[in-house]
């Protein structure tokens, strides 16, 4: 059932992934993205992280989508079709990307992992939280404190750069 | 109070006078006094140093200073003369304040003209008293940059493009040069020598190897000689001097190409006396070609400045000819050259600035007869000439004959042909200036408009009574100059004639 | 001993006379230059009678013989210890002499100039040089050494230079000074190098040392060098292409006719009577080098003088410019007196030849100049150069005439004026040591004859011209010189020359040779009544005889054609097939290298400037193929590794 | 852990999905498009993240934070990212990625 249930999230993933990079309705690209978050939550959910599942579902799902489409909505006509890009391009990019995953692929499946562990960490939200303001061994505050100043800092840019110029 | 910093003190002053004077006729007084200043200096700087000699002070250079610069590197900015430099000095003096008359009338920005006319002043004065070769380089650099400007600037003709080929040219030598210069720093510890150094005087102890001589003595003879306008790396002089205002033309002609003279004796000769004896053939017989090529190039030539601009090429290959003698009598004939080459090329480019201020050509076949009407400059064009063409009693014969003379003593068949050939070069030099001189000044008068033609102001005539009264006044009495210069060659020649088995 | 010190005066006086007229002659009155020019040259020239007087007859001798005395000497430029110029002043025979024969000529044309000039508008400037000219001159045979040599050597060019193209207006006499200093700098050029092939081997420019019959001087350089001659030989040789140049020997002998562009006087003075000489002069100097050291130079001075002496009385016999006559007529002269050199031996009875060149300079000098100071009283009185246009004068110019005559009378060889005894001891010491050559000379002194009362009888008989304005005699100042020097021409001959002038210093016996005297004089008159039958009278023989010689006299009108030789030597090779090539190269080639260097950068650059095209997508592209390809490469060494 | 799906199953899925994501930012031209190619790599890189915490760590978290975080810097980027798009938007009236190259040269 688990594993039906990957093989459906994961081609649902790579199909969605493909439509995105290569819809020319941009509004059609912006949903297909959100199947691919969507599908990516999924499997977070199957491996148990639900908080992280459920952060992905809200904040990329959610937000950065929508807000996605509201500058798809500022900037192009909805029904406006992109141009295609060109053959060369196309071509060329192919074959970079290609080698790219062959040679990336080929590394993965000669590398033997080593073997699983047994001991199973939970991953409850609680214990997300107290390790995420927690100042000891396995704490992360540092990072969550750059993170809360990156984004003061990109809220502030946000605005300064989409901020209307005044005319000199 | 070292009497060499002055030299550098006085353009300072100078510059910052310029930069609070007002008017137009503030900056030109001030710049004409700092120039003078440093003219009186310069002279003054001969007597003292004879005074010091006659004192029995036998030290190589004189009025040695030495401040440490850049510790870690043993960088130093080190200063001294000997008779060789004060004499470049005084030729300095001379062109730099000559030149300040001449420009006179520049009146588009005056004050930056002044300004960069000086600083390139200034690089050549430190070039010439500067004992560390990394203060050496930087004011050779002093000295290129402001030509930049002032060709460009100031120019005529294709300005853009010739100023750019100069300082691309020279700029390309300066990087030869300066991998020479961090060559012989690198290999500076050698016995007897326990730090890095580019204390030339330092470095003159040390016996560099033959194979870092070899492979450094063409990077440092070229880099300089591509300033001294060797073959075939002269190509921006013509360029260069036929665009440049004429007292940049005079200042670059006059002295800046006798920077290349200098370097390639001061440090390619005295620094790696093997290589320069091993490898000398092959820059003798490019300067055999420049002498040569450099006059028969200027027979055909139309353009006053071009046909100064190939006379320069023929001279200075001449200059780099008797360097590379490493002879006793020809590289004193060399440095006598060199002043005398420096002083008669002044006084044609600042007689051409003056006929072409009138004219407003350039070209000879569309002149004539000037005598008539510009007689004072007619006839000291044609003293430039005589000077430029050998005559005895001006400065060009007796560093011509030194040359000759100190030549001809090898007992090398190779170096007697080349000196043979390179004397052909006088009669080929009076074809040239005597056509010009022809066309230029003498026949009937072919434009009707030059009737009206006024004869030299005052500046004018202090500039060029001045610069002939310098080239008379050698060519009359050329004993002392050619003993002050001679004496300081031992050394030079000591270090050569050592190795020297002929 | 009398110390000779003010002798050093004669050219310092001259100089500071050229400095003064040239710097101060424009601000006062024209005339004063002329005086102030004339007085110095006349102090100068009772100080050369008088250094002359006490030389030759009080003091000069030393047991028997000329010393060489050097009264003054100043170091001027040292090249090494033994390598130095020197400025000082050399007194010997020769030199006394010169400085006689200089300063007299000197005198008289500045005399003559005052008239001559006087409408002149150079007038300053022309006197300036003429005592810049003389300066050059009497420093340069009071030379104590040969570089001091040299350096007025150099000098007198550019004063002769200077003084031709006077006119400066005028093209011709632009061009001719520009030629006549190129054709003697290419030939100084020969003498330069020759210079430093004789200070190499001698090891010295000391004319005492050089010229010491008995010093190392003369037995070194006697290898074989090159082309089976030894050094010294060369080095002689091309000090003798030097001495050729100043001298007007063939072939460098083009640039003397054209010299005549110049006023009239300075052909008179440097152009007959002492800058030419100067060649002769030379070799005379150096003799004991020459005839004891490189006898093969000598030989070659002497054939080179016959044959320009009698190739250049060729072409005067068929000229019809007064001047340039008398120019072939110099150039021929000359070649008699280097013929005399030639011909010489050092010392004893073999010195006549030396001696009777000294002589016949001596003399020349006189009756030239006075041929070319009545050649311009002729020009201006007829404003014409050429002869054709002339005649009958001699009711007009009187004076003018007979000093005309007697000028003539010495350059034929006519006793008893001057002319008769130095050409005749040249024949004789000609017929003692070549026979052929004598000939030669002899057929030369006919010719002379000949073509002299051509110039002679054409000028001051023949036809009556109707002229424009009536001829008149010149004035005083200008008839008082022409007197003056036909009463040397007519006496110097007379002169005991062999008691004073000789290579050794010692007396040479003067033997009168009636049989050669007696066929030199009887060719002489031959000449002279050829001459007279053919222009006394006008007629129309000459034109006959002319044109029956077709194309022969053609080539010698031309002048052998010499001057177009050299114009294609000139124009089309060095100008054509080398300047041109050379600027052209300069400007296409190596210009076009260092162009093509700054293109070359600029074309790399720009095509390196496309790669940053701003198109973030070709960055990223770049990236990420980079990035796979520095990943196969770290893949592939890790498998090696 | 999922029965009978190994590592390599989400390895190869993200490694499809992370070089898909960077053809789109190459090919494509309008600027929202390419926003949304790097949305693509960057949850690739999640999976990976995840995966591996789970397969090979499964005692730690780091695997889980780091995903979270790079979700927040996701929302960060696109943020900024939209603003400078609609900023460049309003200057040029375009998105077009290719004629955006002021900087060149």
């Amino acid at each position: 059932m688990e594993k039906a249930m990957f093989y459906i999230l994961s081609g649902m993933i790579l199909v969605f992934s493909l439509l995105t990079v290569t819809s020319r309705r941009i509004l059609r690209a912006a949903v297909y993205l959100l199947f691919v978050l969507l599908g990516s939550a999924g499997l977070f959910f199957m491996l148990n992280f639900n908080f992280l599942a459920a952060v992905q579902l809200t904040v990329y799902a959610g937000g950065i989508i929508v807000l996605i489409i509201f500058s798809i909505m500022l900037t192009s006509h909805v029904n406006e079709k992109l141009e295609a890009a060109g053959a060369k391009k196309s071509v060329f990019s192919f074959l970079a990307v290609a080698a790219g995953a062959a040679v990336t692929l080929y590394a993965i499946l000669n590398y033997s992992f080593p073997s699983v562990s047994d001991r199973v960490n939970d991953s409850s939200m609680k214990t997300i939280g107290t390790m995420l303001l927690s100042y000891k061994d396995d704490g992360y505050v540092l990072p969550f404190e750059v993170i809360s100043i990156l984004l003061l800092a990109a809220m502030v840019g946000a605005i300064i750069i989409a901020k209307r110029e005044h005319k000199l | 109070m070292n009497i060499l910093t002055l030299f550098l003190i006085v353009p300072v002053l100078t510059v910052i006078a310029i930069l609070i004077s007002r008017t137009k006729e503030q900056i030109r007084v001030s710049a004409a006094v700092g120039m003078g200043i440093q003219l009186i200096q310069s002279i003054y700087l001969i007597f003292a140093y004879l005074a010091e000699r006659s004192r029995g002070n036998i030290d190589v250079m004189l009025f040695t200073k030495t401040w440490k610069w850049f510790e870690s590197m043993n960088i130093q900015f080190s200063i001294g003369v000997d008779g060789i430099s004060v004499s470049l000095i005084a030729l300095t003096g001379i062109v730099i304040f000559t030149g300040v008359l001449t420009s006179w009338h520049v009146d588009y920005l005056t004050k930056e003209f002044f300004i960069s006319l000086i600083v390139l002043s200034t690089g050549v004065f430190g070039f010439f008293i500067s004992l560390d070769l990394f203060t050496m380089f930087l004011f050779f650099e002093l000295a290129v940059i402001p030509m930049y400007l002032l060709i460009g600037i100031w120019g005529s003709g294709p300005k853009e493009y010739a100023a750019m080929k100069l300082t691309l040219m020279l700029m390309g030598a300066s990087a030869l040069l300066l991998v020479g210069i961090l060559g012989l720093y690198v290999n500076s510890v050698q016995t007897g020598n326990p730090e890095f150094t580019f204390n030339i005087v330092d470095l003159s102890r040390i016996d560099l190897p033959i194979e870092v001589q070899r492979v450094f003595f063409p990077m440092v003879f070229v880099g300089f000689g591509v300033l001294g306008a060797l073959f075939p790396f002269h190509t921006w002089s013509p360029d260069g001097h036929s665009s440049a205002p004429t007292a940049v033309s005079m200042l670059h002609a006059g002295v800046l190409m006798k920077m290349g003279g200098y370097g390639c004796l001061r440090v390619a000769m005295y620094l790696m006396p093997d290589a320069a004896n091993e490898m000398g053939w092959i820059f003798i017989i490019l300067t055999t070609i420049s002498v040569v090529y450099g006059a028969f190039g200027a027979i055909v030539q139309k353009d006053l400045k071009y046909i100064n601009a190939y006379s320069s090429v023929s001279h200075c290959g001449l200059v780099l000819f008797a360097i590379l003698m490493s002879d006793k009598i020809s590289s004193n004939g060399a440095v006598l050259q060199m002043i005398s080459h420096g002083l008669m090329t002044a006084l044609f480019f600042a007689l051409i600035g003056m006929i072409y201020e009138r004219t407003h050509t350039r070209d000879i076949r569309f002149m004539g007869g000037l005598m008539k009407v510009l007689p004072f400059l007619a006839v000291c064009y044609m003293i430039a000439g005589f000077a430029s063409l050998g005559l005895p009693g001006l400065s060009g014969f007796i560093a011509e004959m030194n040359i000759f003379v100190g030549a001809f003593q090898h007992s090398e068949t190779f170096y007697r042909v080349a000196t043979v050939i390179v004397c052909s070069s006088i009669v080929i030099t009076a074809v040239y200036i005597l056509r010009v001189v022809a066309a230029l000044l003498l026949g009937p008068i072919k434009n009707e408009e030059f009737n009206f033609l006024k004869d030299a102001v005052w500046f004018e005539k202090a500039s060029t009574v001045i610069l002939i009264i310098a080239i008379a006044g050698m060519g009359l009495a050329p004993l002392w100059l050619s003993e002050l210069i001679s004496e300081s060659l031992n050394p030079i020649i000591q270090k050569l004639s050592l190795l020297n088995i002929y | 001993m009398e110390s000779f010190g003010y002798t050093v005066l004669i050219p310092v006086i001259l100089f500071f006379s050229f400095i003064f007229i040239g710097l101060a002659g424009g601000k006062m009155n024209k005339y004063l230059s002329g005086i102030i020019g004339t007085v110095s040259l006349l102090t100068v020239t009772v100080l050369s009678y008088y250094t002359a007087y006490s030389y030759f007859f009080v003091y000069g001798k030393a047991g028997g013989v000329y010393q060489k005395i050097i009264p003054f000497q100043t170091e001027w430029l040292r090249f090494s210890e033994k390598l130095y110029i020197e400025m000082g002043v050399l007194l010997d025979p020769i030199s006394v002499m010169m400085l006689v024969v200089i300063s007299t000529v000197s005198l008289m044309v500045h005399i003559y100039s005052i008239g001559y000039m006087k409408e002149d508008m150079g007038y300053e400037r022309f006197f300036s040089f003429l005592s810049l000219f003389t300066f050059s001159m009497t420093g340069l045979v009071i030379a104590t050494n040969i570089f001091q040599t040299y350096v007025f050597w150099e000098l007198v060019g550019v004063s002769s230079y200077l003084l031709i193209g006077h006119y400066y207006d005028r093209p011709s006499a632009v061009a001719a000074s520009k030629k006549a200093f190129i054709v003697t700098r290419f030939a100084d050029l020969g003498f330069l190098i020759g210079i430093l092939i004789l200070s190499n081997i001698t090891g010295t420019f000391d004319f005492k040392i050089l010229t010491d019959p008995d010093g190392s001087a003369i037995t070194q350089g006697s290898s074989v060098a090159f082309m089976g001659l030894s050094v010294m030989t060369w080095a002689l040789i091309l000090v003798f292409m030097g001495c050729a140049g100043k001298s007007a020997m063939f072939p460098l002998h083009i640039w003397l006719p054209d010299a005549m562009e110049g006023p009239t006087p300075v052909s008179a003075l440097i152009h007959a009577a002492t800058m030419v000489v100067a060649g002769v002069y030379l070799v005379a100097r150096l003799f004991p080098l020459y005839a004891l050291s490189a006898p093969v130079a000598l030989h070659l001075v002497g054939y080179v003088g016959a044959f320009t002496s009698l190739f250049a009385a060729a072409i005067a016999c068929t000229q019809t410019d007064i001047k340039r006559i008398l120019a072939f007529s110099t150039i021929s002269q000359i070649g008699f007196m280097m013929l005399g050199l030639g011909v010489s031996g050092y010392g004893g009875e073999n010195g006549l030849g030396f001696m009777a060149s000294m002589f016949h300079l001596f003399n020349h000098a006189m009756f030239k100049a006075l041929l070319f100071l009545c050649a311009g009283s002729i020009i201006h009185a007829v404003h014409n150069n050429d002869m054709n246009f002339t005649g009958g004068l001699r009711k007009f110019m009187p004076v003018t005439h007979i000093t005309f005559l007697i000028a003539c009378l010495a350059i034929a060889g006519i006793p008893p004026f001057s002319g008769f005894f130095s050409k005749d001891e040249i024949l004789v010491a000609a017929f003692e040591h070549d026979k052929f050559l004598s000939v030669v000379m002899f057929a030369v002194a006919g010719l002379t004859a000949f073509y002299m009362f051509r110039l002679y009888f054409t000028v001051f008989w023949n036809k009556d011209t109707q002229y424009q304005k009536t001829p008149h005699e010149s004035p005083k100042v200008m008839a008082y010189p022409l007197m003056f020097l036909a009463a040397a021409s007519a006496l110097t001959g007379f002169i005991p020359f062999g008691n004073y002038v000789t290579a050794d210093g010692s007396a040479v016996e003067t033997p009168f040779h009636w049989n050669v005297a007696v066929p030199a004089v009887a060719v002489s008159f031959a000449g002279i009544l050829l001459a007279m039958k053919l222009y006394k009278k006008e007629s129309d023989m000459p034109a006959k005889i002319s044109s029956s010689l077709g194309e022969l006299y053609k080539i010698v009108y031309k002048k052998f054609y010499i001057d177009e030789i050299y114009i294609f030597v000139t124009k089309n090779i060095i100008f054509k097939y080398i300047s041109v090539p050379v600027a052209w190269f300069d400007r296409k080639v190596v210009d076009n290298t260092m162009n093509g260097i700054a293109a070359l950068t600029n074309f790399v650059s720009v095509k390196i400037k496309s790669f940053q095209s701003g198109q973030l997508q070709q960055y990223a592209y770049v990236m990420v193929s980079g990035m796979i390809v520095l990943i196969l490469i770290a893949l592939y060494f890790m498998k090696t590794f | 852990m999922i029965e009978g799906i190994g590592l390599e199953y989400f390895l190869i899925l993200s490694t499809i999905v992370f070089f898909t994501g960077i053809y789109g930012f190459l090919t494509r031209k309008n600027l929202i498009t390419i926003l949304m190619s790097t949305e693509l790599i960057l949850n690739a890189v999640n999976i990976n993240f995840v995966a591996f915490n789970k397969y090979l760590y499964p005692e730690k978290l780091e695997g889980q934070f780091f995903a979270l975080f790079v979700i927040a810097i996701a929302a960060t980027e696109v943020a900024v990212a939209i603003a400078i798009i609609i900023s460049l938007y309003r200057r040029l009236k375009t998105i077009d990625v290719e004629k955006a190259n002021e900087m060149k040269y």
